[in-house]
Parts: structure tokens; C-alpha cells; sequence
């Protein structure tokens, strides 16, 4: 069979960096094509060409035979290919139902019709099984069920080629399994979807074949997955063996460094207490929504607190604000890095040593020289892809923007408790490993360590204990030794009887 | 009493303060709440008013637009040279509005497609439009030939002044427009996020040329019932009127980061400044007591509006 | 009944304007009609201001007006209002230039103000025996304000006519009506011309000349060899002649705000309470003040 | 031809370009290029180029400031009045930079802990403190009595005017907090991502209030310098001082959606509006031309800069 989509010979050039050179596959009608990479092999970007958004500096793209020249998305739509970027793209202030059909609005001479719109919104919404009405303003939804809805918009098209990048990435397996099944009756009307992700497992599940990129040139093509495994694909991208990904290492837990008391706030009315020790890594599941992200937030303090106390190493409260709390030792490192994590604007250098510089500039007055060494240490430590330093961040791949969050906290001194929030969020898996790794060294060095993960694999394979979110409460606690997938599971649904698997909490 | 504070607190929040601080300058200010003086605070922010309507779409849109003051200018020279030169009020108003829209195309030519700054753009074309007025009719008024003209402002309809009527229809037009049409809601998502509006396929090229077009052809609108209400063509008219029209608008809760704005706080605002300026001068204020007033009445009307939307637990 | 009057200026920040509204003020104690003072700066305020002033019962208005082609428009609306108009300072024109004759006006021509400021000039460069052709002259201009143009053509036409050279005659054109901006417009005529030696100026206003006076002294230009002529009397000139040592402003031409002021207002309340009407055309003149006549010069004019 | 690509398009590109451009107007222009013109150009930019300095860090940090050309009028009065009053010219300066700072404060802290608009609230900033300069002084300019006010302005080092060397040190100072100072990066991280700056520790709130605080406080040196210039204080001084103070910062690729600025950018972005002025003069262009001129070149300048940039690929 000839493939349906095609691309050949595209290469792209970014100042200082070779983002993609020379790369050819192809890919037949009705089939989930996966890609992979690591972070910063030239993915989003491929897609990026895909969808109109960048023009490549040569090659070309073929559907159905036909060479295709999109210089503008509206072009890709036209010829029925759709892309979900790495990146949401929708519109706060605007509505659910605004949003899915944005650019395509149904109209009569240019005025909106609003009841169509409704209707069809709605019963899109429900086929993809999302209970979010058509009338709510995006900027009042969560993280995941942003993701949800931009997914939606692409389905609501009658495209012929889906792209999605990292759609998972801020889903819970609950709302995961939505989209498999969505994906699969996709590949069964016969379209072509390119599925980017970092989930090794998602990868062997939906897709027919795969393609790995690394630095930016193709490293193998596998039209079926048949002889395809595990260990084969993570040494095509990383170019060597990973054998055990979480590499888990018993620690003893020391005093208590974090206490937190009967916390409560606009969104958690219900106070909320827990605890973390000098070495321990704590994980916090629960679905979307469940309000991990929420309390984490507040024990920061990044948002107002109604009541109840932080306590750091036995002292009085902390972490009114979040200035107050890095100086006390506590730091966050936020789950959407778009919105409040990364400074756009700024160099990849700047965003590292933000918090960290004030150690070292004295009177105010920065130290370049410390600032470039502090820079360079964690983009070698963390083996950050990117040109230099200086490079503006908003030009990273997103898992390198995630590294560089990680580095600005690991730059801190002195910290003792850290609060990461989903921090493997589309991070390939070589440096997954890493991530955990270094978790654990920070951990060993008597940190007390709170994980706030979607990926239940993760979460078992990383905490030694774990705590489980629901309804804005806390539902359950394992130790290690109890861990459970079902049980964890079953902890972290809302209602056991009305079996529905993603009520919001009210 | 919770009514009371659903109500204030509600959508239509500022528009409930509104009525209640009305209600005190009508009670307070002697002949405030007369008929007369009703239509000529109206008419007072004609031009204000109409040239807001699409000030709200350029700041929705997260752009800028300081020429509006130059081109109302030059548009009412326009209109009155044109109708003394070729003795036809007609071709005059014709000419002007060709004007207006126009200069608004270049705006939004040069903006969208060379990507030059909105501010700067129209901070140069403010400059040149205002200095091609004055070219025009070497920096003095130019009187109107034909009577006719005035006309065009001094009819009525039911009683009621033609501007007040142009500016009521333009209200509802543009409100119908930013709420109802295709045009209005990508309007608002190109304000709200530029980049997601591009990927979704809207032409945000094209949608910023048509914004400024529009606004340019408004202000010929605005500036030929200014030509024709004070009889002339005036090459220093209008000078300050951007910093109004957006002062009118930001007070309406529209958002300079773009992505939010309502009509009905835009009029709100347009009348929130016409009234201060009425009531001061009923009042008789002293003219540097005039500044004093009008800075705290445009803090005192934002802080009202923050603390009720804050109340809300809106951000 | 209770007597109303509207005064009526179109720059209130103007030291002239709050000076002429002071003596209405006086005029308004003296025989009990309340003022009602609003600025005014474009047509279109203009328009409001006349509706507010017949909305809040006024009876009549004096105004000195933005604009004077502004006239047939200010006529209409003061009629649909039924207010009695009259005008100060700048005489309401028609739409093909010709004075509105029906409208009462108290008034120099700007024009004239101007001619007297370059009369004065003429005089000093005569007595300090200077010669003409290699005198600079520095014309401020703010030629978007039509009353400037008229004041500077005055004060050419009559430099012109004591002799003066054209051609040593040179633009400084302000960005605005300030003095800062007066000074960096003629700094730049004066390096431009770094070798004439004698200069004078003239402008729109006192701050206008004085800018030039600024700049005269910051290139090193002594007062002996700098002759500017302002006009309009108020303070910003008065604090330069009482300044210890003698400045390159020499002097300014005042007009008096109080008869402008007071007997305006004065003729209005005539009109109104008595139904006396104002005389159609009142013609006030300039007065030339010195360093050692300003003085003098304003007591005669009643100011002070 | 490949050095020459490099060097326009390389980070100093701009200042390339007005290098160029400078070299062009001193061989086009007649009695441009001399040192008395040079030292007139230099005063003419006094007053803008010293509140540009501060201006930059406002826009900067996704911030704006219309009181600039109010406070800086006021603080002149004050300047002028205190030193009267008291008798000592000391005690003069001193009241006007309090009063500078104390407005700037004013201006943060509304800012920033009543979250009021930037626009909004330094617009009524803007029309109080120009009422305050008005009604203290009854709308007249006051004479300095001390002459020793004047040295100020007049006073030479090196043969370069006092104030010259004040704008000049400004530069200094605030290229070097904005390059080499946390201070000015937090103020530019603040511009590029408010929410994540406050997340990674950034006091947002106390930054904004210095910025405006310290706004506040240049300009009252501008103020001061300019009265003791002009040997007065003019309530009416300064007025559009905000929009040309925006244009230089703009004009020096000073991004208004926040988090980049320069200072060469900057003080070239000065040069360039001050250049015009005086080049305008002295080839005797008429004012209404200038107008069409000025708009021009503020067109021209971004556009080059724009090409430039994307001749780069940066977008
Ligand atoms: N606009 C840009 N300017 C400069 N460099 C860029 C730009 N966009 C991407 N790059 C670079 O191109 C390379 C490929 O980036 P891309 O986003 O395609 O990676 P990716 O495979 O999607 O990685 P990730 O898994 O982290 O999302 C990276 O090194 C990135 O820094
Ligand atoms: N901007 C918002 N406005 C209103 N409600 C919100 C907003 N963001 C989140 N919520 C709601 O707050 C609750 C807690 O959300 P939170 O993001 O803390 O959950 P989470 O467990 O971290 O899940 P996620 O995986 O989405 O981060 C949810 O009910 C969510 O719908
Ligand atoms: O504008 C002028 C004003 O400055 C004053 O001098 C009186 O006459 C007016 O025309
Ligand atoms: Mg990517
Ligand atoms: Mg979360």
C-alpha cells in the first residue's frame, strides 16, 4: 500500500541549531503512526511544518500523492490535516464552544448561530465524554481538562491527517483512556494520526508503526511494530541501553521537614494536613482536578491561604508567600510551565539563575561570571539542548523548558523541601531517568521531596509514599509496601457507585 | 441585603453603580436632570462615544490606536473642503469618509503585514494625518458654504438630535457586532491569545486591517458631525481624543492585554466622563479644580469596578 | 431673577485667561450675577459648553473662542439657546472671513498687538544704533494657532517697514506653546547663524519670546546685544524684569485683562439686567512695558 | 558585503544604522555638525532623554506611566517655590524630589496593591498633579529669585553644560542597573511573565512600586534641571513629554508587551527624535511639514529596525 501521508527529505534550520535534516517516512491510511525522540529531537517541529505553522527550509510533504504547500494553517486545514500543539492554543476568555470552533464558527452572513454552535459543541463534548458545559470560559477550567478540550477541537474537524503532540501529558489515565478509544475509531474511519508522546507503553499500545527522531535526523523508521520492543526503541533514540527506568533505592526517612496543617482556601475548603521527612520522596496522585495542584499552591503559597500552617524543620509558619518560602526553604516547581513557569523574553541562562543570583550579587550587583558558570553547570547536568545559554527560552522544545524549571531549583541553595508538579511532564525518557536520579541525590542529601504526578507508574515507582487526592480531599495513604495499583486507583475516583469516571468536584 | 450584593457584584455590576452614582448627580447637581441638559450631555460625547465603539476593538485586539484624534480632524476639513469645492454636500461626505477609511487601511496595512508596532504606527500616522489637515488648510478653520451642512447635526428625530441618533445606532451595531458575529468573537480571541487564533485559522493579517479600517472609517464618521456641528472644518479639533476614547473604554472594563470588552461598559464609560465634565460645570468647579476632580472621579470609578469584580473572586 | 453670565475661554491654564476671568470675577461681585467659568479648547467643547450654559439658565455669554471661524456655529448655538453673546479678545469671522458684526467684541487685532511688538523693536535697534542688515531676527512661530500667525505677521510687517531686512528674518518653529520648546527651536536658529552678532525676537506670547531669551543666553549671547518683545504682560514676563540684572527680554507688550475682563462682563450684565446692549465694537490697545515701566504701566491699565 | 550583513544585523545593528544616519545628516545638513549645535541638540534632549531612562523600566516591566510630563512641571513649581519660600535653593531641590517620589509612590502603590491599571491610574495621576501644579501656582509661571538657581543649567564641566553631564551619568546609571543589577532583571522578567517571576520569588509588587518610585524621583531631577533652564516654574511645562518619552524607549526596541529593553536602544531612540527636531529646524522645514516629517521618520526608524531584526530571523 502507498502511503497515504508522506514526508520527504525535510530539513529546518533555527539560528544555532539544525532542528531537522534530511528526514523521510511515510505513513498509510487508518493507521496511529508513533514519534519519538528525546527532548529536542525535532518533533513539535516536524509537526509544526506539518501543520503550516513553519515553513520547512526544504523537502516536502505529500497526501494522497500530491505534493502539498501550506503556507499558512488555514492552508493544512483546507487539505484536511489538523495538528494538537505540544503547547495549548486556546483562548482564556473566551467560551468552551468559542473556542472548539474558532476560525470555523457556524454563520449566516457572518453572524454567529449560537444554538448550532451549542448544540454541536455539546454533543461533541459528550461523545468524547467531557462534562464541561459549552457556555464556561476556558480560563475557569483545569489544566487537564484544557488539554481535553484542545484535543476536542481537532476531533471536531473533519481532518484527514491528526496530528497530536504530547496529548497526554497532562491527562489522567481516566481521560487517557477517553482518547485511545477516540484515537481508535479515528484509525477505523481511515485517518492517518501522528501521535507524538514520551509513554513508552502508549506508543507500543495504539500505534502501528513507529518513527524515531534523533538530533534532528531520522534514527530508524519501523512500519509495523511487530518486531519492535521496549529496549530496541529507547536505544534508537537515546543511543544507549536503559534498563530500569525508576531505579528506586531504599533511604531511611529522617525528622520531619515539612509539616502542613489544616490548610484551606478558595478552591480547598477542607482542611488538608500532611507531612514530609528529611530524605523521604512523598507522591501525590489523583485525577484531574482532584486538587493536588491546588494544595500544593497553597502550601507554597502562591495563593492566599483562608487558614492553617506550614511548618519547615519544626520552626513557626511558612511560605506566606512564595518569596518568603524560597527563602525558608521551600520551593515549588509549577505544573504549567507556559503560564507560570518559564519568563518568556528571557534567556535560558536568566531563567536558571533567577532565584538563585540574589546568593550571589552582592548589593544587587549580578556576577556575570557566576551567572554563566551557575547557567552552564545545570545545562551540562541536565543535558539541557540548546545552542547556549543566551538563547531566548520560549525557542525550546518543551521538555528542555521543563529541565530548565528543574535547574532553577536545583541552582537554589539551601533548600530543603521541594514540591515538584509533574515534573516528567514531556520529558523523554532517557532523561526521565535522570530526573529521578537526581531526585533521589537530593533526597540522599536530606530533602524532603513532594511529587505531584498524573502517571501512576511514576508515582509507584518513584514515592516511598504516596498519598492519593480526591474531591479536594485527602482519600487514602500507602506506604510503599502496600502500593497497589487498584487500590490506588479505586482511592482516587469520586464516587465508587455512580461510576463516572471524571465528576468534578463541587 | 445578599441581593443587594448579588446585585452589585453581578455582570452588570458597574452598570448597577452607574445608575446609583446617576441617580446622586441628579439629585445633587441643580438642573443636572433636565431635558436640555440630558441632550447636551449627550450630545457632548458624540464623537467620543462613536469613535469608543471601535477604540474597543483595537484595545480587544490588544492594539492601540492614537491617530483617532487627527483623522476626525482631518475628515471634517476633508468634508467641508470637499462639499465647498465641488458644491455638493454629498461628494463632501463621500470624500471624507473615503478619507478616514483610508488612513485607517494604511494603519492596518503598515501593522499587520509589517509588523510595526500599533503604538508607533499610529503615533507616526497622528503626526502625519494631523500635519496633512493643517497643510490642507494652512492651520485655520475652514468655514462651511453651503447651510446645508449644518443640517446634518441640528435635525432631529422625535426630538432628538441626528448625532445623538448616529451615535445610539453605532452603540447597537458595534455591541451586536462584538457579541454576535464572527467578526467580533475573533476579535476577542486574537486579543486573548494571538497565537492560538492563528493556529485555529483565523486571518489575524486580515482581521487587524479590517479593525483599523473600520475605526478609520468611524472617525470620519464622527468627524463630519464635529465639522457639521460646529460649522467648520477645524485643523485642531479633536486633539486629546485618543487618551478619551480609551480612558472611555478601559473604564468599561475593556482589557489592554486584549481579550476582554462589553459595549454596555464602554457606553457606561463614555457617559462616566461626559458627566463628570457636565456636572463639574454645572457646578461651576474652578478649572484647575476641573483636573483635580476628573483624576480622582477615573480612580475612583476603576477602584469601584476592582473591588466589586474582586468581591467576585474574579482576578 | 438671579442673573447668570457664562465666560467663556479657550485656554484656561493661559495666565491671560485667569486673569481676565479674576475681573469678571469682580464685575460679578460688584453687581451680583453669578459667573459661570468654563474653558473651552476646540469647537467642540465649545458647542457643549454654550448648551450647558443654557441648560443651567444662564442668560448670556462672553467668549473668547478657539477658533474665530468657529463663528457662525457659536452664533447658532447661542440663539437656539437664547443666550446673548459676546466676544473678547478674538472677533468671531464668517465662513468667507468677514467679521460677524452682529456680535458685540472687545478686542485688539492681533494683528495690531503684533505690529506694536515689532514697532518696539525697530525703535531699540535704532537707538542702540545698530545697523538692520546685520541684525537676526527670531520669529517663534506656533503656526497651527491662527492668532500666533497674525501677531508674528504684525510684528514683521512692521519690522519690515522700519527697514528690516526679510531675509535676516528666521523661523523658529515651537512644538508646543511652552517655553522649553521656544528655547530648543531658537537655540538651534542661533547656532545656525553663529555669526550674527546682534538679534531680536519675537513670538506668540511672553513664554514664547523668552524661550528665545533662554537660548540667547545659553549660546553666550549678552543681553546688551538682544532685544525680545513679548506680549501679554503676565507674570512669567513681570519675574523676568524683576530679575537683579537686566535680561535680552526688554520688554513685553501688555494688554489689559481688566478692561477684557471686567468691563465684558460689566456690559453683559447691562445687556442682560437692563437690556442695554454692549457697543458693537470696542477696540482696546497694547502698552509697551519696560524693566522700569512695567510698573507704572500696569497701574495704569488697572492691573494690580 | 557579508561583514557589512553581519554588522547591521548584529546586536548593535540599531546603533549601526543611526551611526549611518548621523554621518548622512552631518554632510547633508549645513551647520549641523558643530560643536555649538551639538551641545543645542544635546540640551534640547535633556529633559526627555533623563525621564526616557526610567520610562524604559516602566515599559519594561509591562508597565506605563502618563504622569511623567505632569510630575515633572510640578516638581519644577515646587522646585522653584520651595527655594523661594525657604530662601535656600537646597531646601528647594530637596521638596521637589520628595514630592517626585512621593507621586511616584502614590503611583506604585496604586499599582500594584489596589492592582489598578497602569494606564488608568498614572492618567489621573497625570491630571491631579498637573491641577496641583496649576492651583499652587494660580496657573502663573514663578520667578526664581536666587540667580543661583540658574547655575544649575548654566553652570559648565569640561565645557559641557551641568545638565548634559547629569542625562549622561543617568545613562550610566541605569544602563548598568538594567544590564548589571537584579533589580533590573527582575524588572524585565517581571515584563516577560509576571505570574512566573512571582512564583520563582520576584517581589512583583515591590518592584513595580520602586519602578514608579523611582520614575517619580527622576523626573523631579528633570523638572528641576528644566526650571532652573527656562529660570522658572511653568505649571503648563512638559505637556506630551509621556508620548515622546514612549516613542524614544519604542523607537529603542523597548518592548511595550514587556521584558526587553535597552539602554543604547534607548539613548539612540532619544538621539533620533531630538535629531529630527533639530535637523527639521535647520533646514528650515515648515511646521506643518514637520508634522508629516516627523511621522515619517518615526515610521522609518521602527521599519528599519524591523527589517533588520527579521533580516535576522528573530521574529
Ligand atoms: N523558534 C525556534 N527558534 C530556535 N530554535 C528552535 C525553535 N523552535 C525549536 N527550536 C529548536 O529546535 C530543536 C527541536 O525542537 P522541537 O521542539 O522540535 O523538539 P521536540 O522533539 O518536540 O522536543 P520535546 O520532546 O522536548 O518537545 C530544539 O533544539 C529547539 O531548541
Ligand atoms: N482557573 C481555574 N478556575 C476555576 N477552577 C479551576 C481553575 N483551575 C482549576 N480549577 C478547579 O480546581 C480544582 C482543583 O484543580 P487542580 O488543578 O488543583 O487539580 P490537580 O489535581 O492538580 O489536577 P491537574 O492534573 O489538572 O493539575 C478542580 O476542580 C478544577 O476544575
Ligand atoms: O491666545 C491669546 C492669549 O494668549 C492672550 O494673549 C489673549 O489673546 C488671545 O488671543
Ligand atoms: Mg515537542
Ligand atoms: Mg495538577
Amino acid at each position: 500500500m502507498a502511503d497515504f501521508l508522506s514526508f520527504s527529505h525535510i530539513s529546518k534550520t533555527y539560528p544555532g541549531v539544525k532542528a531537522l535534516s534530511d528526514v523521510s517516512f511515510g505513513v498509510g491510511k487508518g493507521s496511529v503512526h508513533g514519534l519519538i525522540g528525546e527532548n529536542g529531537a525535532g518533533k513539535s517541529t516536524l509537526i509544526r511544518i506539518l501543520s503550516g505553522d513553519t515553513a520547512a527550509d526544504s523537502g516536502e510533504i505529500s497526501i494522497d500523492g500530491s505534493a502539498q504547500h501550506f503556507s499558512s494553517t488555514r492552508d493544512a486545514f483546507a487539505a484536511g490535516v489538523v495538528v494538537v500543539h505540544q503547547e495549548l492554543q486556546l483562548v482564556p476568555e473566551l467560551t468552551v464552544a468559542e473556542n472548539l470552533r474558532l476560525g470555523r464558527f457556524p454563520n449566516r452572513a457572518g453572524i454567529i448561530d449560537f444554538r448550532a454552535l451549542k448544540a454541536e459543541v455539546n454533543r461533541r463534548l459528550k461523545d468524547i465524554g467531557l462534562t464541561v458545559d459549552a457556555d464556561t470560559k476556558v480560563s475557569k477550567l483545569s489544566l487537564g481538562e484544557r488539554q481535553m478540550i484542545e484535543i476536542a477541537k481537532a476531533i471536531m474537524l473533519d481532518a484527514r491527517v491528526i496530528a497530536l503532540d504530547e496529548p497526554t501529558s497532562s491527562l489522567s489515565s481516566q481521560e487517557s483512556e477517553v482518547l485511545f478509544r477516540i484515537i481508535g475509531e479515528l484509525r477505523a474511519a481511515g485517518k492517518v494520526i501522528i501521535y507524538i508522546s514520551h509513554r513508552l507503553d502508549e506508543i507500543f499500545r495504539l500505534c502501528d508503526g513507529c518513527t524515531v527522531l534523533r538530533d534532528g535526523k531520522l534514527a530508524a523508521h519501523h512500519p509495523s511494530m511487530a518486531d519492535v520492543t521496549r529496549d530496541s526503541l529507547v536505544a534508537e533514540m537515546v543511543g544507549r541501553e536503559i534498563s530500569d527506568i525508576w531505579g528506586w533505592r531504599g533511604r531511611t526517612a529522617g525528622e520531619v521537614r515539612l509539616k502542613v496543617e489544616g490548610i484551606t482556601g478558595s478552591k480547598l475548603p477542607h482542611p488538608i494536613g500532611f507531612e514530609a521527612r528529611a530524605g523521604e520522596i512523598v507522591g501525590f496522585f489523583g485525577l484531574v482536578g482532584s486538587g493536588r495542584s491546588e494544595l500544593m499552591r497553597l502550601v507554597y503559597g502562591a495563593d492566599p491561604r483562608h487558614s492553617g500552617r506550614v511548618i519547615i524543620d519544626g520552626g513557626e509558619s511558612a511560605g506566606s508567600n512564595p518569596r518568603r518560602s524560597i527563602r525558608e526553604g521551600l520551593v515549588l516547581c509549577s505544573e504549567d510551565r507556559k503560564f507560570d513557569g518559564i519568563v518568556q523574553g528571557l534567556s535560558v541562562g536568566e531563567n536558571i539563575v533567577i532565584s538563585a543570583r540574589r546568593h550571589f550579587s552582592p548589593f544587587g550587583v549580578l556576577s556575570l561570571k557566576r551567572e554563566a558558570d551557575t547557567a552552564a553547570e545545570f545545562i551540562k547536568q541536565l543535558r539541557i539542548r540548546t545552542p547556549s545559554a543566551k538563547q531566548d527560552i520560549v525557542n525550546l522544545s518543551g521538555g528542555n523548558q521543563q529541565k530548565v524549571l528543574l535547574a532553577r531549583w536545583l541552582a537554589e541553595s539551601g533548600v530543603k523541601v521541594l514540591i515538584v508538579d509533574e515534573p516528567t511532564r514531556g520529558i523523554d525518557v532517557g532523561a526521565k531517568a535522570e530526573i529521578y536520579e537526581l531526585l533521589y541525590e537530593l533526597a540522599e542529601k536530606g530533602l524532603a521531596i513532594v511529587v505531584v504526578s498524573s502517571e501512576l507508574p511514576e508515582v509507584m515507582g518513584i514515592s516511598d509514599r504516596i498519598v492519593v487526592m480526591c474531591e479536594g480531599r485527602i482519600a487514602a495513604r500507602y506506604e510503599r509496601a502496600d502500593f497497589n495499583e487498584h487500590a490506588i486507583l479505586a482511592s482516587a475516583l469520586p464516587d465508587r457507585t455512580a461510576g463516572e469516571p471524571n465528576k468534578k468536584a463541587s | 441585603m445578599a441581593f443587594l450584593k448579588r446585585l452589585l457584584l453581578g455582570e452588570q455590576g458597574l452598570l448597577v453603580i452607574f445608575v446609583i452614582a446617576f441617580a446622586a448627580v441628579s439629585i445633587f447637581v441643580p438642573s443636572f436632570l433636565t431635558e436640555r441638559n440630558m441632550l447636551g450631555l449627550f450630545q457632548s460625547v458624540v464623537t467620543i462615544g462613536i469613535v469608543a465603539c471601535t477604540m474597543m476593538f483595537c484595545l480587544a485586539s490588544r492594539d492601540f490606536d492614537l491617530s483617532v484624534g487627527s483623522i476626525v480632524a482631518f475628515t471634517g476639513m476633508v468634508a467641508v473642503m470637499a462639499s465647498n469645492a465641488s458644491g455638493s454636500i454629498v461628494v463632501g461626505l463621500i470624500a471624507a469618509l473615503a478619507c478616514g477609511t483610508f488612513v485607517g487601511f494604511v494603519n492596518g496595512t503598515i501593522i499587520a503585514k509589517l509588523k510595526i508596532n500599533a503604538l508607533i504606527t499610529t503615533l507616526a500616522t497622528m503626526q502625519i494625518v494631523r500635519g496633512l489637515a493643517l497643510i490642507s488648510s494652512d492651520g485655520r478653520a475652514v468655514g462651511i458654504n453651503d447651510p446645508g451642512f449644518y443640517q446634518l447635526a441640528l435635525s432631529r428625530f422625535l426630538g432628538i438630535p441626528t448625532p445623538i441618533w448616529i451615535m445610539l445606532i453605532l452603540f447597537c451595531v458595534f455591541g451586536f457586532v462584538l457579541n454576535r458575529s464572527v467578526f467580533g468573537r475573533n476579535t476577542l480571541a486574537i486579543g486573548g491569545n494571538p497565537e492560538a487564533s492563528r493556529l485555529a485559522g483565523v486571518n489575524v493579517d486580515g482581521m487587524r486591517i479590517w479593525i483599523f479600517t473600520i475605526q478609520g472609517l468611524v472617525c470620519a464618521v464622527a468627524g463630519i458631525l464635529l465639522a457639521s456641528r460646529i460649522t467648520s472644518g477645524q485643523p485642531n479639533a479633536a486633539t486629546g481624543l485618543e487618551l478619551s476614547a480609551i480612558s472611555a473604554c478601559v473604564l468599561g472594563g475593556v482589557s489592554l492585554a486584549g481579550g476582554r470588552a462589553a459595549m454596555t461598559g464602554v457606553i457606561v464609560g463614555v457617559l462616566i466622563l461626559g458627566i463628570a465634565e457636565n456636572a463639574m460645570n454645572l457646578l461651576n468647579i474652578q478649572a484647575f479644580y476641573q483636573y483635580l476632580v476628573r483624576g480622582l472621579i477615573l480612580l475612583l470609578a476603576v477602584l469601584l469596578d476592582n473591588v466589586r469584580s474582586t468581591g467576585l473572586g474574579r482576578k | 431673577a438671579d442673573i447668570k453670565i457664562g465666560f467663556v475661554v479657550k485656554q484656561p491654564e493661559e495666565p491671560w485667561f485667569q486673569d481676565e476671568w479674576k475681573f469678571a470675577d469682580i464685575a460679578a461681585k460688584e453687581k451680583g450675577f453669578t459667573l459661570v467659568k468654563i474653558g473651552a479648547e476646540d469647537g467642540e467643547k465649545v458647542q457643549s459648553a454654550i448648551d450647558n450654559l443654557g441648560a443651567q439658565g444662564a442668560q448670556g455669554f462672553i467668549i473668547c473662542t478657539p477658533d474665530v471661524k468657529l463663528g457662525p456655529g457659536i452664533v447658532a448655538k447661542a440663539e437656539a439657546n437664547g443666550l446673548k453673546l459676546m466676544t473678547v479678545d478674538d472677533r468671531l469671522v464668517n465662513a468667507d472671513g468677514s467679521p460677524i458684526e452682529a456680535v458685540p467684541h472687545m478686542g485688539i487685532s492681533a494683528l495690531k498687538i503684533g505690529e506694536a511688538v515689532g514697532a518696539a523693536i525697530a525703535d531699540e535697534i535704532k537707538k542702540r544704533g545698530w545697523d538692520m542688515a546685520s541684525v537676526g531676527a527670531i520669529r517663534v512661530s506656533y503656526d497651527q494657532l491662527p492668532t500666533a500667525v497674525d501677531r508674528v505677521e504684525g510684528a514683521i510687517s512692521s519690522l519690515k517697514a522700519a527697514g528690516f531686512p526679510e531675509a535676516n528674518i528666521f523661523d523658529a518653529p515651537q512644538a508646543k506653546t511652552d517655553t522649553e520648546a521656544a528655547l530648543n527651536a531658537a537655540t538651534v536658529v542661533l547656532n545656525k547663524h553663529a555669526d550674527v552678532k546682534h538679534w531680536v525676537a519675537f513670538g506668540l506670547n511672553d513664554e514664547a519670546v523668552l524661550g528665545a531669551v533662554r537660548a540667547s543666553e545659553t549660546v553666550g549671547i549678552t543681553p546688551d546685544n538682544f532685544i525680545g518683545v513679548g506680549i501679554g504682560g503676565a507674570d512669567s514676563a513681570i519675574n523676568e524684569f524683576k530679575k537683579p540684572a537686566a535680561t535680552g527680554f526688554f520688554g513685553t507688550v501688555i494688554i489689559s485683562p481688566k478692561r477684557h475682563g471686567y468691563e465684558t462682563a460689566l456690559n453683559m450684565y447691562e445687556w442682560v439686567a437692563n437690556d442695554k446692549a454692549p457697543p458693537a465694537l470696542t477696540l482696546t490697545a497694547g502698552e509697551l512695558a519696560l524693566r522700569d515701566t512695567y510698573v507704572e504701566v500696569r497701574k495704569n491699565l488697572g492691573i494690580e
